[in-house]
């Protein structure tokens, strides 16, 4: 890694690089799906420092703006890691300071959500297709011309508006009527009273569609009002929802829970390395600079039990996970 | 003398630094920073450092310029926001646009400041509560006017904000703009009014201060330096985002408080804010490279701040009046 | 002599409370002219109005036979008004300079200050005043950091470095020294020479004798009457202020106004004799201005501190109370050492303070009396020392104000709503209903009315009949002589005389006060 | 020579509705406006759903109410952290199970207070102003989250405090309810008839006077805080009782609410002035703003414009400064 008197490549020794550094960037972590992702990144980076690919992961993680999160970056960069791993908090506002990361020689690997700028490589699933698959289960639910309350996350965030846009179309498609669309933040709190409302002002509600982190306080919601039988409700591949939901199934509820992984930062680290080792993506396997990874799995009425078997055991927070092995990265390489 | 030192302290609820107690800081900072940082010298690290403190030091400026007049702006944050979001959708990544974006910015600024001062000057709602309130109107805009992150600054400004003139960073100089545009300030009747309309808004209002003019201007100052954080953070961030800067807010209150404002207004000045505000950045940057675990990192930052605000309780290093 | 000021018909409400009912005043050119009252009959609010702080609810004022508009302070200055107000309007953060140009900063182009000529403005005003900063005008000094007397001279600069052609002075003598009185008097005649109109308003009527030459007397927000001064005696001018409702008179009749003072009082030394125990013995007491003082009161004593003002008398009170930090000495009730470390802890050992400045250290202003009655003594009625009966509080509230004679409206409204000697009733009836040992009175008639002083003066005495210590600060002489049993004359910070009984007259407590030796003339 | 002594009935005349009775107008007002704009906004259940929602924000104001009115620039920001630490301590202690809620509420309640104590400490002896010494606890406080839990909040609230809260009582209303009546009479009673109500007004009001009545000023000013913290505590406590589970940022947002309800009570910022009862009212006014604005399809961006706009206007109906000329 290059040097130009304060950029990146410090601490690496030997002459291909290795070890690497790694750095981490969360800018919020007010949020149990983060802290499952910083730490499943710190666990497949054990592994590689067992091997001795890397010598030292640097987390930067804290509630902050994008401010702070440029600060972080900054550090980062001046703590010469050879990449970062970053969970942005904006599509836009970092791509001055990547632009900085690459010209220190510093490679950036967004997650969760992509970024515009060049300078970035995004492994992320595809947000749209996530929003589509229960989309699609829900419209299904209700019908032509079923009626439905959105719960959204926080209006103008990227993946907010990202997932809406797409389950919009699924909507508008299938004949299903938007009610009304409602923002939870992502809390499960404000989800529950949102929905709370929006029971007692739309009396004919047939479904609701919430993003995720939210899917409990919705059906709790619900259910203060009685009304589980009569409306459908998508869900959320997490631990609290999927309890609820193994409770309501003796009544014939069902309900649907698309896996968002926040072991997707795992699969950036493998392609990070891989980057690092020099590798060069296979055609095919990028799109622009994004590498899209897929979605682990879908929660369902038919596989429910396998899944609640394995994950019943942890908090309420927990969220189902699936990151790419290391041979399933290596493949998006040549 | 009549009452002794003692009481008369009592007075003032909102303790305020000396400016030496500022600069120590400041030094205790920069000296601690740079034994944990072994390049924090070299240029990148210096001119990033400098790039990331003056979205701050702008904001917390402004901040000073209110909370002198005794009041607080808690919409400032969305006022850096509504302006970048302006800005950035003018600009487009032209830069023959840029004179007219930036004015635009500050257009919103003065905009903004004029709605607050007008909320707290002419209806009298209480500033708190009242900016807490407009600050949603701001943001809601921002949100109309950029729906979702996008726009960019033309490239020649991100790249002249990271560079530096015979080693000077730009940002630094950026930064002394800011204190040389208080000082002229310092120096014109209006910011006389401020302090004392701050000081002792009855006692000014008796003696011919046009104290509604007064605080109306203090707020429309505040949205201007609001305005100029916006810039600062266009260049730094090269894109907008309908969020930006929302959470500066209560951070450029820390910055005016660290650098000895009291809160209670008509004392301190922005010269220690933005001091204040450079220490608040290198703190973050110190817990960060002293190896703070990342769980213990939120609470030795806010411990660290805390102490620094207790500062203000050691005597010696508080201004004392002299007493009759 | 032509018609300067006419203020017609001027009436305003606050809430409840008629401030001004239909007052009027005509003054003219070149004149003092004096605005008398009790408290609470509207002398502070008519001068507002005439200055812009206060919008009268209705009626007329015409300056030069035109009538004027004032809607705010900058209006009454464009017309040539400026005020000392009774509650200063001083920026305590900003320096004297600065406050003396406020609002009228000299400036150059754009708005920027011209700080050469602010100062020479500044000093040009103050100069006359010099003796009063022993010399040293304290220009860059914060105006907070100065003496309540040495603020009030800033303030008074203040007024006349605006030039005005009516200057409003509103007890502006209330903190002044004597020598500083007469600066003031001198400044005030040159000004009528030259054709201003002062109005004038002062509770000490041998200074309204001195200085002016009508008087106009406010009763209840209505103008009673004007009066040429020359042509009335004090007693007949107290008529007219204080009404033909009966009332106690402010001294025995017939007695003449300042002679009673050196005859000693018989009523004093009669009840002296009842109670030899000594109850608070004062040891060396040291703080940053008060060195070694030391005494020893007995029960129902009344003990004076004469001086100067701002010698020290005011810290030794707060000292006692624990509100001053004590670097050495000692207290003593009854033997056992008094905690000088809190004024709780203070209240709890039986002392009482009614401090010198009622609106910042005294009064809970937006609070109801009720409170304010209650708050220095409500722990000993209430249960576990937490809950409070309401009715048991009420009674209290109206005990006292039964016993003060405090003219309130109800028990609920704010104690800001009140008079300024309704004020310091409730002020110090929150201590009486303390039933404190020890009572420390700090200028405890300081802007209060004939009347209410003579009602204070009883209270005074009451108390030491009650077996009470006492022990009072008083700026006027007079008040000392007749209340003290004692005087003890503080210069910087220590004892420099010690006067009883015959020795306390006022002629004595004035060359102590300016340590001339005993028979030393003026 | 009695007669001026006697307390004259206060004039019809003077009456003006004070900040409760306006904060309640308001609140009439908007729930009309609701049911016009969205049939069923005004149903008695979904009414009972309002006042259940404004009820954790009814708890927390109780604590900002008490250091607003003891003034001082008194203000405490970390009400909302403080409510989910609490929750997350109880939740985590409870773990679902009736057994343990008494050493979980007990416990989550103790380090509210002591975090309350820590910022009365701050702000007395170290003379901090509340509004940054509150501030930099949002920090502290945070990290100590993360330091118990790890990152990741565990525990589940006790069915017994989940009935509690959402289970319905008498009238189909829910025992929430009646514990904010509770609550809220216990906080009327400490303002108005207690010595440390009059003493915290006197604070407020002013210090100096306070200090030299005999006030104990600096541990009014303790208390004060640690009331906040444990009633914010309290509320993160009921909170866990209606989400069931608990997050790292459960009760955050209540920050702010927390005064602008003080506020629109009727409460003076500068302190010595104002009641629980008008902040009651706030809390549901807000609540009923919030959820009126839910109800309302005008998409986020102008949800949050009017949410700004609505609360300029509340607050012009009261909580003005004082003129400064009479
Ligand atoms: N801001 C106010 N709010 C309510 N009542 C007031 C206010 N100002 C004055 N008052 C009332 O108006 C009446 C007149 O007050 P004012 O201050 O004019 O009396 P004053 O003659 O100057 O008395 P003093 O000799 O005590 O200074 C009093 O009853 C007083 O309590
Ligand atoms: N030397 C001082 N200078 C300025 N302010 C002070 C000083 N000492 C105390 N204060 C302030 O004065 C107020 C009262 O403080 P103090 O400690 O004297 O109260 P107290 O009555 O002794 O209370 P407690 O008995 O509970 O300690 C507090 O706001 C405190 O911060
Ligand atoms: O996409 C993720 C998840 O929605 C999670 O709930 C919070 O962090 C967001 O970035
Ligand atoms: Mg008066
Ligand atoms: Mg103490």
């Amino acid at each position: 890694s290059s040097n130009d008197g304060g950029g990146s490549g410090g601490s690496s020794g030997a002459a291909d690089g290795k070890p690497y550094t790694i750095g981490l960037s969360n800018g919020f972590v007010g949020s149990e799906w983060r802290t499952q992702m910083v730490k499943g990144v710190e666990a497949a980076f054990a592994e590689y420092k067992k091997e001795g690919v890397v010598d030292e992961l640097v987390v930067e993680s804290a509630d902050t703006d994008v401010n702070g999160q440029i600060q972080q970056i900054r550090n980062l960069i001046n703590r010469d890691v050879d990449a970062i791993i970053v969970n942005p908090n904006s599509e836009t506002a970092l791509d001055a300071v990547f632009r900085e990361a690459t010209q220190q020689g510093v490679k950036v690997f967004a997650i969760d959500q992509a970024v515009t700028s060049k300078d970035v490589t995004n492994v992320v699933i595809d947000q749209a297709e996530w929003a589509r698959i229960s989309a699609d289960w829900l419209a299904k639910q209700v019908g032509k011309g079923g009626n439905i309350a959105v719960v959204n996350g926080v209006a103008g965030h990227p993946a907010n508006e990202m997932r809406w846009n797409a389950a919009k179309d699924v909507f508008a498609k299938a004949g299903v009527k938007v009610l009304t669309v409602a923002d939870g933040n992502w809390d499960q709190a404000t989800g529950q009273q949102v929905m709370t409302n929006l029971l007692a002002t739309y009396p004919d509600l047939d479904g609701v569609w919430s993003q995720d982190g939210m899917a409990e306080g919705v059906f709790r919601a619900v259910q203060a009002a009685g009304r589980v039988n009569q409306i459908k409700i998508s869900g959320e591949a997490r631990v609290g929802f999927m309890r609820l939901w193994n409770e309501a199934r003796a009544d014939d509820f069902e309900s649907i829970g698309v896996v968002n992984p926040p072991g997707g930062a795992v699969s950036a680290l493998h392609v990070a390395v891989n980057v690092l080792e020099g590798k060069k993506f296979a055609p095919g396997k990028i799109n622009g600079n994004t590498a899209t990874i897929p979605i682990p799995y879908t929660v369902d009425e038919t596989n429910f039990d396998r899944y609640w078997g394995e994950a019943g055991g942890e908090g309420n927070a927990y969220s189902l996970d699936g990151s790419l092995t290391r041979d399933e990265a290596a493949e998006y390489f040549q | 003398m009549n009452t002794p030192a003692r009481l008369r302290e009592i007075r003032l609820p909102g303790v305020q630094l000396s400016g030496a107690a500022t600069v120590a800081m400041l030094v205790a900072a920069v000296v601690v920073n740079s034994a944990l940082q072994p390049n924090f010298w070299n240029s990148y690290a210096l001119t990033s450092n400098f790039a990331t403190f003056v979205p701050l030091v702008a904001i917390a400026v402004g901040q000073t310029v209110v909370v002198l007049s005794g009041g607080l702006d808690l919409s400032l944050g969305a006022q850096v926001t509504l302006a970048s979001v302006v800005a950035v959708q003018i600009v487009d990544g032209q830069l023959d646009r840029f004179p007219l974006a930036a004015a635009a910015a500050l257009g919103v600024g003065l905009a903004c400041g004029a709605l607050n001062g007008l909320v707290v000057a002419l209806l009298r709602l209480q500033p708190i509560v009242a900016t807490f309130a407009t600050s949603f109107v701001f943001s809601g805009l921002a949100l109309v006017v950029l729906p979702t992150p996008g726009g960019s600054v033309p490239l020649e400004v991100t790249t002249a904000y990271r560079d530096a003139v015979l080693g000077v960073p730009i940002a630094l100089l950026a930064i002394l703009v800011l204190a040389l545009l208080w000082w002229v300030l310092r120096r014109h009747r209006l910011l006389r009014h401020i302090y004392a309309v701050g000081g002792d808004a009855d006692a000014a209002y008796a003696s011919l201060v046009p104290v509604t003019r007064t605080r109306v201007w203090a707020y429309v100052l505040g949205g201007l330096f609001a305005a100029l954080s916006a810039l600062a953070i266009l260049a730094n961030t090269g894109s907008g985002d309908p969020f930006v800067g929302n959470e500066l807010t209560l951070a450029s209150v820390a910055a005016v408080v660290i650098g000895g404002t009291a809160l209670a207004g008509g004392r301190g000045g922005a010269g220690g804010s933005i001091l204040g505000a450079i220490v608040l950045a290198l703190v973050t940057n110190i817990v960060f490279f002293a190896d703070v675990p990342t769980t213990y990192r939120q609470l030795v930052n806010g411990a660290v701040i805390i102490l620094a605000l207790a500062l203000a309780g050691i005597p010696a290093l508080q201004k004392r009046r002299p007493t009759a | 002599m032509s018609t300067l000021l006419e203020m017609t018909g001027v009436r305003k409400r606050y809430g409840g409370v008629q401030a001004l009912d239909g007052a009027s005043l005509t003054a003219v050119r070149g004149e003092v002219h004096a605005l008398l009252g009790p408290n609470g009959s509207g002398k502070s609010t008519l001068d507002k109005s005439l200055a812009g702080t206060v919008v009268p609810d209705s009626g007329e004022i015409r300056i030069d036979g035109a009538k004027a508009r004032i809607g705010g302070p900058r209006d009454a200055h464009a017309l040539g008004v400026a005020a000392v107000y009774q509650q200063l309007s001083i920026v305590g953060d900003l320096t004297v300079t600065q406050n003396v140009v406020l609002g009228l900063e000299p400036a150059r182009l754009w708005g920027f200050l011209d700080h050469r000529a602010a100062r020479d403005r500044a000093v040009a005003a103050l100069e006359r005043f010099s003796a009063a900063f022993s010399g040293r005008l304290p220009l860059d000094r914060p105006a907070g950091s100065l003496g309540p007397g040495e603020q009030q001279i800033v303030e008074v600069s203040k007024a006349l470095a605006r030039k005005p052609r009516i200057l409003v002075l509103d007890e502006a003598t209330a903190s002044l020294h004597k020598e500083q009185v007469e600066v003031l008097f001198d400044v005030v005649r040159e000004l009528r020479a030259a054709g201003v109109l002062v109005v004038f308003t002062s509770h000490r009527l041998d200074e309204v004798f001195a200085l002016c030459d009508r008087a106009t007397v406010l009763r209840n927000g209505r103008t009673v009457g004007t009066v040429d001064l020359a042509a009335t005696s004090e007693d007949e001018l107290v008529r007219l202020m204080v009404g033909d409702t009966p009332h106690r008179t402010p001294r025995p009749a017939g007695a003449p106004a300042v002679a009673t003072a050196d005859a000693p009082a018989d009523a004093i030394a009669g009840r002296t004799a009842a109670s030899a125990a000594a109850t608070l013995e004062v040891r060396g007491l040291t703080t940053d201005q008060l060195r070694d003082v030391g005494f020893t009161v007995r029960a129902g004593e009344v003990l004076g501190l004469g001086g100067l003002q701002g010698q020290g008398q005011s810290e030794l009170l707060l000292a006692l109370f624990g509100a001053a930090r004590v670097t050495a000495g000692e207290a003593l009730l009854d033997g056992r050492p008094l905690p000088l470390t809190s004024p709780a802890r203070a209240a709890r050992a039986g002392i009482a303070l009614v401090p010198g400045d009622r609106g910042r250290q005294g009064m809970f202003a937006h609070r109801p009396i009720q409170e304010n009655l209650s708050l220095a003594s409500m722990h000993r009625r209430a249960r576990v020392r937490l809950a409070l009966g309401a009715a048991a509080e009420r009674r209290a509230a109206r005990s006292m104000v039964e016993r003060l004679q405090i003219k309130i409206g109800s028990l609920a409204d704010p104690v800001s709503t009140l008079s300024g000697g309704n004020q310091q009733k409730v002020v110090i009836g929150k201590w009486l209903l303390d039933r404190p040992r020890v009572v420390l009175l700090d200028d405890p008639t300081k802007g209060v009315d004939v009347a209410a002083k003579e009602e204070i003066y009883a209270i005074v005495r009451g108390l030491a009949d009650d077996g009470a210590v006492v022990i009072l600060n008083s700026s006027d002489n007079r008040e000392l002589t007749e209340l003290s049993d004692r005087v003890l004359v503080l210069f910087e910070g220590a004892i420099a005389e010690e006067l009883s009984a015959e020795a306390i007259t006022e002629t004595r407590l004035v060359s102590s006060a300016l340590r001339l030796a005993p028979g030393e003339s003026l | 020579m009695s007669a001026p002594t006697v307390e004259a009935p206060r004039r019809v005349l003077a009456w003006r509705p004070g900040p409760v009775a306006l904060a309640g107008a308001v609140a009439v007002v908007l729930v009309i406006v609701g049911e016009i704009v969205s049939p069923g906004f005004a149903e008695y259940g979904q009414l009972v759903n309002l006042m259940r929602v404004a009820a954790f924000l009814g708890v927390i104001a109780i604590g900002q109410t008490i250091v607003i009115i003891a003034g001082g620039g008194g203000v405490d920001l970390s009400v909302g952290k403080v409510a989910t630490f609490a929750a997350i301590i109880g939740s985590r202690v409870m773990d679902g199970d009736d057994g343990d809620i008494v050493p979980a509420v007990a416990l989550a309640l103790l380090v509210a207070a002591a975090i309350g104590l820590v910022n009365g400490l701050g702000i007395t002896l170290l003379r901090i102003p509340p509004f940054v010494m509150t501030l930099g606890m949002i920090g502290v406080v945070q990290g100590l989250i993360l330091a118990y839990t790890g990152g990741q909040a565990s525990g589940r609230a006790a069915p017994a405090l989940t009935s509690l809260v959402n289970g319905r009582v008498i009238l189909d209303l829910p025992g929430l309810l009646f514990l904010w009546l509770l609550l809220g009479l216990l906080a009327v009673w400490l303002l108005r008839r207690t010595t440390f109500g009059w003493n915290l007004f006197a604070v407020g009001s002013n210090r100096i006077a306070a200090k030299l009545t005999g006030v104990r000023v600096d541990r009014t000013l303790i208390l004060a805080y640690v009331l906040s913290a444990t009633f914010a505590g309290l509320a993160g406590i009921l909170l866990l009782g209606y989400t069931e589970s608990v997050f790292l940022d459960l009760a955050d947002q209540y920050m702010l609410p927390s005064v602008a309800a003080v506020v629109i009570g009727g409460t003076l910022l500068a302190g010595g002035i104002g009641g629980y009862a008008g902040t009651a009212v706030g809390a549901v006014v807000l609540t009923v703003l919030q959820s009126l604005l839910t109800t309302l399809d005008i998409g986020g961006a102008g949800r949050t414009v009017v949410n700004g706009v609505v609360l300029l206007v509340l607050l012009s109906l009261y909580g003005r400064q004082r003129r400064l000329r009479s």
